[in-house]
């Protein structure tokens, strides 16, 4: 039996030291009229080599096709390292550190990784994760009613140009609660948030407003002008940030005269790998005076009965498993491995390494959009500073440009036309050190092909 | 394992140090990024050689007990053998490549996957629909709760905002109800572990919106009056919840939805044995039964002929919305349907059986040797209750105490100090993919810490004595604050 | 720098301490004139990223065709399991057990692998591998000289129906002691040793004869008969195996009234990917009495300072670091890391698991042929039973018809032509449990299809 | 790490128990075999859960020392560190699955690979054609003396057969001669460490084949009058031989073929880092000068325009022959031809400078510690002898005490009693992949060890103390021989 050590003499002595009869007979508490019949949906079970066989014809028939697909997953270089370290059976086969003593491993990588999150942020505090950047978003929403005690109206100032899938998640999630979010519109000229449709909202009760740098379009705001003017209202400000532009942006912490109150994000782009969206990890920093009310498992540094040094979950009266109705979140198991991957990845990156990744990133980006732009048909959408994505224009509807060049093995880019249809045909690129100059050419050449046959046809 | 400290993972670091392997090309920052927006200082992130690096979380791994290493009766989680093969075909290039936003054109074979695992939950659970983006339990508890509560809205029913819960529930359960805008009603559970059906039938009413369900229940008991309560809950017009947590225990011996739940999740990290990470990644797949489907959250898989595509807000406009930014944790969703597709029709139910056998007999063999189960006349589900109660009182040894021994034996303690309402709790589940001696080590464990406790208390007061360190100070953790290293900090 | 933790102040303190003023300095003592100049012959370095890429695109060159070719190198199924564990750093990067205390895992490790070897070989002891099979032959060449102190002549009677390559290597390795293989005709139409050639070395100082089973032809030895003629005319028998056949046929230990003196074969089919040829590795095991002729490491179980049971080296003497020049073998590093994927895949396949993979293989092979020579232009060459390989003959040149299957991706057999000309168009394919019987059927289609092509031809 | 035993696999095995999911259907065995070719009774293997196995071999690896947990320096050994890419991009399923008989037409990415390793090391050692067969440095040298012998008796040169070896001499060198059916002859080395070039020139002859020299020596210095040497054999008419074991310190620096070799070996597991193993693979790829072409062993692999393709006997008629059944150990190669990538050219030189610095500062400090270096008026090459001829005349303390006292402190100890002319040796190579910090804590250690021996050397002679055994007993282990478990041996 696969999985199942049992051998027929262990059953006889197991049911023997029981007093059972049978297996069948340890069940004899479900009411008979409830029992399941054959379960005929379920296949019948396959070996290691039958599931092999399957799950090889399935990957080779998504192919590996170049991307230029960014939109909040980003293909960065993960070090084999990471990988080979975390899914190791001690990490990957373990749980959440409830028995501290037995679990020092996995603690002490949680405390680092706080440590780094904090510094990369400029704050004070860092949970150990929560599900991914989305519902990160959704959680610092409803911490922030929590931590703000002064505002009263649950109202957040939404720009519209945060991920627009972290919107719809704050709003499936917080929505709950009577949370509202209200849209702030962008400056069609330069893809920021605009700053007088902005201050209309001076002097009403605001509970925070989010912000997000480089925001979707990967245009950076003017974080400071933002931050001071939520603070002057009297609003909290949520920061929501890609950790890798971290290296070369100001972190929140630094925004404005005093910066962001709380910091969330996806970590995926630290070591985790791309996967169809998940599993990644959504991060979350604060300043120490809201830490009580920060969701998510803490680590703090202790001591053991001989004074030695050590990891335990600490502030476990903010959790389910103990404030049960009143805790800060409903979250349980977080993304654990995923944060253990990424602590190893900015280890083995370091500062030098993590800002290299951020300025190729940067630059092969803006190789891409001129590349690009340089192809008939296609323009820049927003002008002004931005991190490793950019919006072009094309003459004609992405989806068909986009079929062409998943033809031809090239994922072109994120189509904004669903979210963002008043942009008309948009589409937003994104290049990362892992593309060469021979990628962006390919993708300029066969974009170039691509809009000449939909010209001619 | 030596009583050596492993550094942290600073103290190894050195500035100028580092795997610059790994690095790509040194390029300047782009011009045109304003002097304002940029960073001044760099972040606190270790400067050390890759060696150092690999050397350091291989150490930091080996501190750890894990299922790999030693058995681990972690009561409520299941911590079952998680198959090597689920890791290595989720994680084929292809699949790890894969962009999220990336086309159907290139996903059919992900998104053919998907669907199978779709098709596979609803019918080892009995529902009509479900849906895998939530991405822990506590998370398909959030959409359950919010799809009764759409549901009930869509209704114009909009006064039901009260989910009960037996007392004896995950803590998961009044959090979500909570964080999901509603009231928490707590019943009592009798003293055979069963809800109490008078107390329940008092509490529903027009403002129920519905009941949070485990069966069985964290009391490792299976609740025998379950038509009946769905009968008043539904009577009363709400709804049952049933958290999954506890599927491996009736895993093809009986379905949420023939009980007459209407919401389920599935903890894939517990049932279909994705691996638990050292806490996560999980995954909360929901199912639904037929009023429920418009409200699942999206993306779902859809088929048409032999194409799959995604389904999302056009196709279900009623939806709960999006709960995580892409598609769940696909990738744990990968492991689950490889772990399902070995396991097979014939393997469901034989995970059912094997885990009730093996939490029956080390129920048997422990209360044979003096131990007190919490509900002596009742069958084990796939986990049970000791109540060292008698211990507390005797020899002032705690539930904690034999825990943290039970640690200098090689064995993972037991969930401890849950449910509440147990005094003294050990919560012990063996889960099926354990062998008898294993159960039976862990026996003559109990049984000589049983004496210890009599002989030496100090002893296990003291426990663990072979661990890298000894018992923890939590309540100095939770005072003196220490959540992330300084500089300074260390000498 | 990659892989080197040195800072500016690390070398400035460390040459202080030294008292040198340079690193260049520390290579004072190398004559200048010898010094190297720039090695413009080796590319620059490339990071991670770079060569990731670089693999990936000549992996993707080689592709994944559908082989059907053994010829002593075989796919079987690996549990994923195994690969998960040897290439865990604490086995991947540890060195020869010379510290016992500080190797137990290694250590214990080889000696569960000598007693899973022993018995499935039917002998007494194992050693803890050598290179590979064809390098384990002429160990035990070697080793029966040294073993059969009643033999002068240093003679060996080799069957031209052993592994030509193993042939080769014996030759190439032991020729150099004056070492001389004789060789023995097979019967043309069994593929199997002509007992009759053979009687007639009847009476003459041989100091063994090697038997493989199966064959390099597949087919099936009388190894009683083999074995006890030539211990009849005092000569040992060195028996080359192929491990995963022993769970179906009789050991060497039984072969005969005697059975083998020295088994050796390759144990690559163990839990070893093909690998383009290695890394595998050579087994051997022997009768108790012959221990200290065995070449390579051997690992007894022994007791500590307190009576703890240990595992250690033992019988050191028979190496070269001890007795040097009249050293049992020159061999030192051997080829631990798969000794230990073979154990590990040993336990995990068990005797069941075993005979499952050798009864399925052999079946496949069954269906293969069947469907092979159905084909119109194909027949089979030997008569007889056979394990898991046949050989077959085609109605034109094998190599033209293995290229035109090629091209289609498929791996046709093994060409025995060059090594077997008296064979004519002759072919040796093999199927294993990873073969389906789709696998089989697109195989002969397109057999049935290039042949039809090249007599239109 | 805990003084638990860790039960043999046998130990967990009952009958009927087993990981089938790994196991293709049943099928009978085919009917055509007679029943006397068929095996009659199983063979001892392990009948265990996939758990049980992962958890077994889980365990066991947590009881060996290595360089991903410790630092590790094992003298002569190179044990540096591993980079993960190597393994990584070795085993891309396109190469793990190719056949090592599959056509060049699917072999042409594996090919490039090989012929561009083969290219990188000629540059390296200064040869004139490269063979990767060999499968270990002293299958390497075999492969050397055997091109050697065909060299001479291509000339018809028969009385050439006297291999010449430096006391020194790593003990692969005069087996490897034997092995060769040459006669050795041993030559000493003088108190500076360098060859005795006088004996030197008494020893050779016509019936002289050749010499085996490493350079640096097995004594941690460099051959100040390598020049002198090889004009000496060469003028008697015979050719030299580097053991390439210890071409880590020289890398980049100068190069054998400068000096004057006819014929090399490189073990690509120490100077290129490919795994260890827990003994192996490694891999000894054979470079020789222009005159020796035609005898290198097959296949090599050739390029003809932008095709690779195998070379064989009909390329090379003169070759010495096959060593291996198929192609040595590829996976080596491939993962050394990713490491000499990374590398590159400038990281060539840097291997050679950091390793020999670390050597250098370690002998620096150790000394001035007041340890005693074999060699002390000797630059250290990457490596270096210290000798406890002091310790164990003062304290009846020997370098094996040391060596198992410093296991206890968290160190793999350096290669003991090797080379074997100096008294109570430690050969000590850190390697340039270690930090300042991780030799400094092995300074620390052996200052406190050279404590301990004064104050207390029983500690020493008990020792190791902290490790899942302690010292075990070796005389037994030669005298009772315990090869092979057996059902019975066991209680
Ligand atoms: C009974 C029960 N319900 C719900 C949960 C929550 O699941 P998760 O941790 O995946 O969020 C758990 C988890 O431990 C549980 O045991
Ligand atoms: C100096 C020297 N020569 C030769 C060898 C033999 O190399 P291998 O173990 O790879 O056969 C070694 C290995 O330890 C060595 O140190």
């Amino acid at each position: 039996m696969p999985f199942i050590p049992h051998t027929d003499d262990d059953v006889r002595e197991m049911l023997a030291a029981i007093g059972a009869p049978s297996i069948e007979a340890l069940f004899d508490e479900i009411p008979r009229e409830l029992r399941t019949k054959a379960l005929a949906g379920v296949p019948e079970g396959l070996s290691e080599i039958e599931i092999g066989r399957l799950m090889s014809e399935r990957a080779r028939q998504d192919g590996r096709p170049l991307s230029f697909i960014g939109a909040g997953a980003y293909e960065h270089h993960i070090p084999s390292a990471v990988w080979a370290i975390v899914t190791r059976g001690e990490i990957y086969s373990a749980y959440t550190p409830y028995q501290a003593e037995a679990s020092q491993g996995t603690l002490q990588a949680i405390y680092e990784y706080q440590t780094m999150m904090a510094s990369l942020t400029g704050m004070q505090v860092s949970n150990a994760t929560l599900y991914d950047g989305g519902s990160a978003l959704a959680e610092a929403a409803l911490m922030a009613v929590r931590a703000h005690r002064k505002s009263k109206s649950l109202r957040f100032l939404v720009p519209a140009n945060v991920h627009p899938h972290y919107r719809k998640v704050a709003v499936a999630t917080a929505g709950n609660q009577d949370l509202r979010f209200d849209s702030v519109p962008y400056e069609r000229g330069t893809g920021r948030v605009d700053i007088a449709a902005l201050a209309k909202h001076a002097g009403e009760d605001i509970t925070a407003l989010v912000i997000q740098q480089p925001n979707f379009f990967g245009m950076l705001e003017d974080v400071d002008a933002l931050t001071d003017w939520a603070h002057a209202q009297g609003a909290f400000v949520i920061a929501v940030v890609n950790p890798t532009s971290l290296a070369l942006l100001k972190p929140p912490g630094e925004w404005g005269a005093r910066g962001a109150d709380i910091v969330v994000g996806e970590g995926q782009p630290l070591g985790v790998p791309l996967s169809s969206g998940g599993p990644y990890f959504g991060f979350m920093t604060t300043r120490m005076e809201h830490v009580r009310q920060m969701p998510g498992r803490i680590v703090g540094r202790t001591v053991d009965l001989d004074g030695r040094e050590g990891f335990a979950l600490t502030l476990q009266a903010r959790e389910q498993h103990i404030r049960r109705g009143k805790a800060t979140s409903n979250i349980c198991t977080n993304q654990g491995l995923l944060m253990t991957a990424a602590t190893i990845y900015l280890s083995i990156m370091g500062p030098e390494g993590l800002e290299r990744v951020a300025a190729q990133s940067a630059a092969r980006t803006r190789e891409l959009v001129a590349a690009l732009t340089a192809v008939k048909g296609v323009r820049r959408c927003f002008e002004g500073p931005h991190f490793h994505e950019a919006v072009i224009a094309l003459d004609r509807p992405v989806a068909g440009v986009l079929r062409e060049l998943a033809n031809r093995g090239i994922l072109g880019g994120f189509d904004l036309s669903t979210h963002y249809p008043e942009l008309g045909a948009a589409l937003l690129v994104c290049a990362t050190e892992m593309r060469t100059a021979a990628d962006i050419e390919r993708y300029a050449g066969t974009l170039t092909e691509a809009l000449r046959a939909a010209r001619a046809a | 394992m030596p009583h050596r400290r492993e550094k942290l993972i600073f103290e190894y670091s050195r500035t100028g140090r580092g795997a610059s392997g790994q690095w790509p090309a040194k390029v300047a920052p782009p011009a045109d990024i304003p002097a304002g927006l940029r960073r001044r200082s760099r972040p606190l992130l270790p400067e050390v050689s890759e060696l150092e690096a690999v050397r350091h979380y291989t150490r930091l791994s080996q501190l750890n007990f894990s299922i790999d290493t030693h058995f681990y009766p972690l009561g409520s989680c299941t911590m079952k053998y998680n198959p090597k093969a689920c890791n290595q075909y989720a994680m084929l290039p292809e699949f790890t490549a894969r962009h999220p936003l990336g086309p159907e054109s290139h996903g059919q074979g992900f998104l053919a996957c998907m669907h199978e695992l779709q098709e596979m939950l609803k019918e080892v659970t009995g529902m009509r629909g479900v849906s895998l983006t939530p991405m822990a339990g506590a998370h398909g508890e959030f959409a359950g709760v919010a799809m009764i509560r759409a549901y009930h809205r869509a209704r114009g029913d909009l006064a039901r905002n009260e989910i009960i819960v037996p007392e004896a529930a995950h803590g998961t359960n009044p959090a979500t109800a909570t964080m999901c805008g509603c009231v928490v009603r707590e019943i009592p559970v009798l003293a055979d572990g069963d809800v109490d059906v008078e107390a329940l039938k008092a509490a529903v009413g027009p403002n129920t919106a519905g009941i949070m369900l485990t069966n069985p229940s964290t009391l490792g008991v299976f609740e025998r009056r379950i038509r009946e309560v769905a009968e008043i809950v539904h009577a009363a017009g709400g709804l049952l919840y049933y958290d999954g947590a506890n599927l491996n225990a009736i895993l093809g011996k009986v379905r949420p939805g023939d009980m007459g739940f209407d919401v389920i999740h599935v903890n894939l990290h517990k049932t279909f044995s994705t691996p638990h990470g050292g806490g996560g990644p999980g995954s909360g797949a929901v199912g639904v039964s037929e009023r429920l489907l418009p409200f699942l959250p999206i993306p779902i898989v859809g088929r048409e002929g032999d194409r799959y595509r995604w389904l999302g807000e056009q196709d279900l406009p009623q939806s709960i919305g999006r709960l995580s930014a892409f598609m769940g944790n696909a990738g744990v969703l990968l492991r689950a349907y490889v772990y399902m597709r070995m396991l097979g029709r014939e393997g469901m139910g034989r995970v059912g059986d094997y885990a009730t056998l093996n939490a029956n007999y080390l129920l048997a063999r422990l209360t044979q040797a003096g131990f007190d189960a919490a509900y002596p006349k009742r069958r084990a589900s796939h986990e049970f209750i000791i109540t060292a109660k008698r211990q507390a009182k005797d020899h002032n040894v705690t539930a904690m105490d034999i825990a943290k021994r039970l640690l200098d034996y090689g064995f993972h303690a037991p969930t401890t100090y849950f449910p509440l309402l147990v005094p003294e709790c050990l919560l012990i589940e063996p889960t099926e993919t354990e062998s008898k001696e294993a159960l039976d080590g862990f026996i003559d464990a109990m049984v000589k810490i049983r004496q210890e406790a009599e002989a030496d208390p100090q002893l296990l007061k003291g426990a663990p004595h072979t661990l890298p360190v000894r018992r923890l100070d939590d309540v100095r953790a939770a005072r003196q604050l220490d959540l992330a290293w300084r500089p300074e900090a260390t000498a």
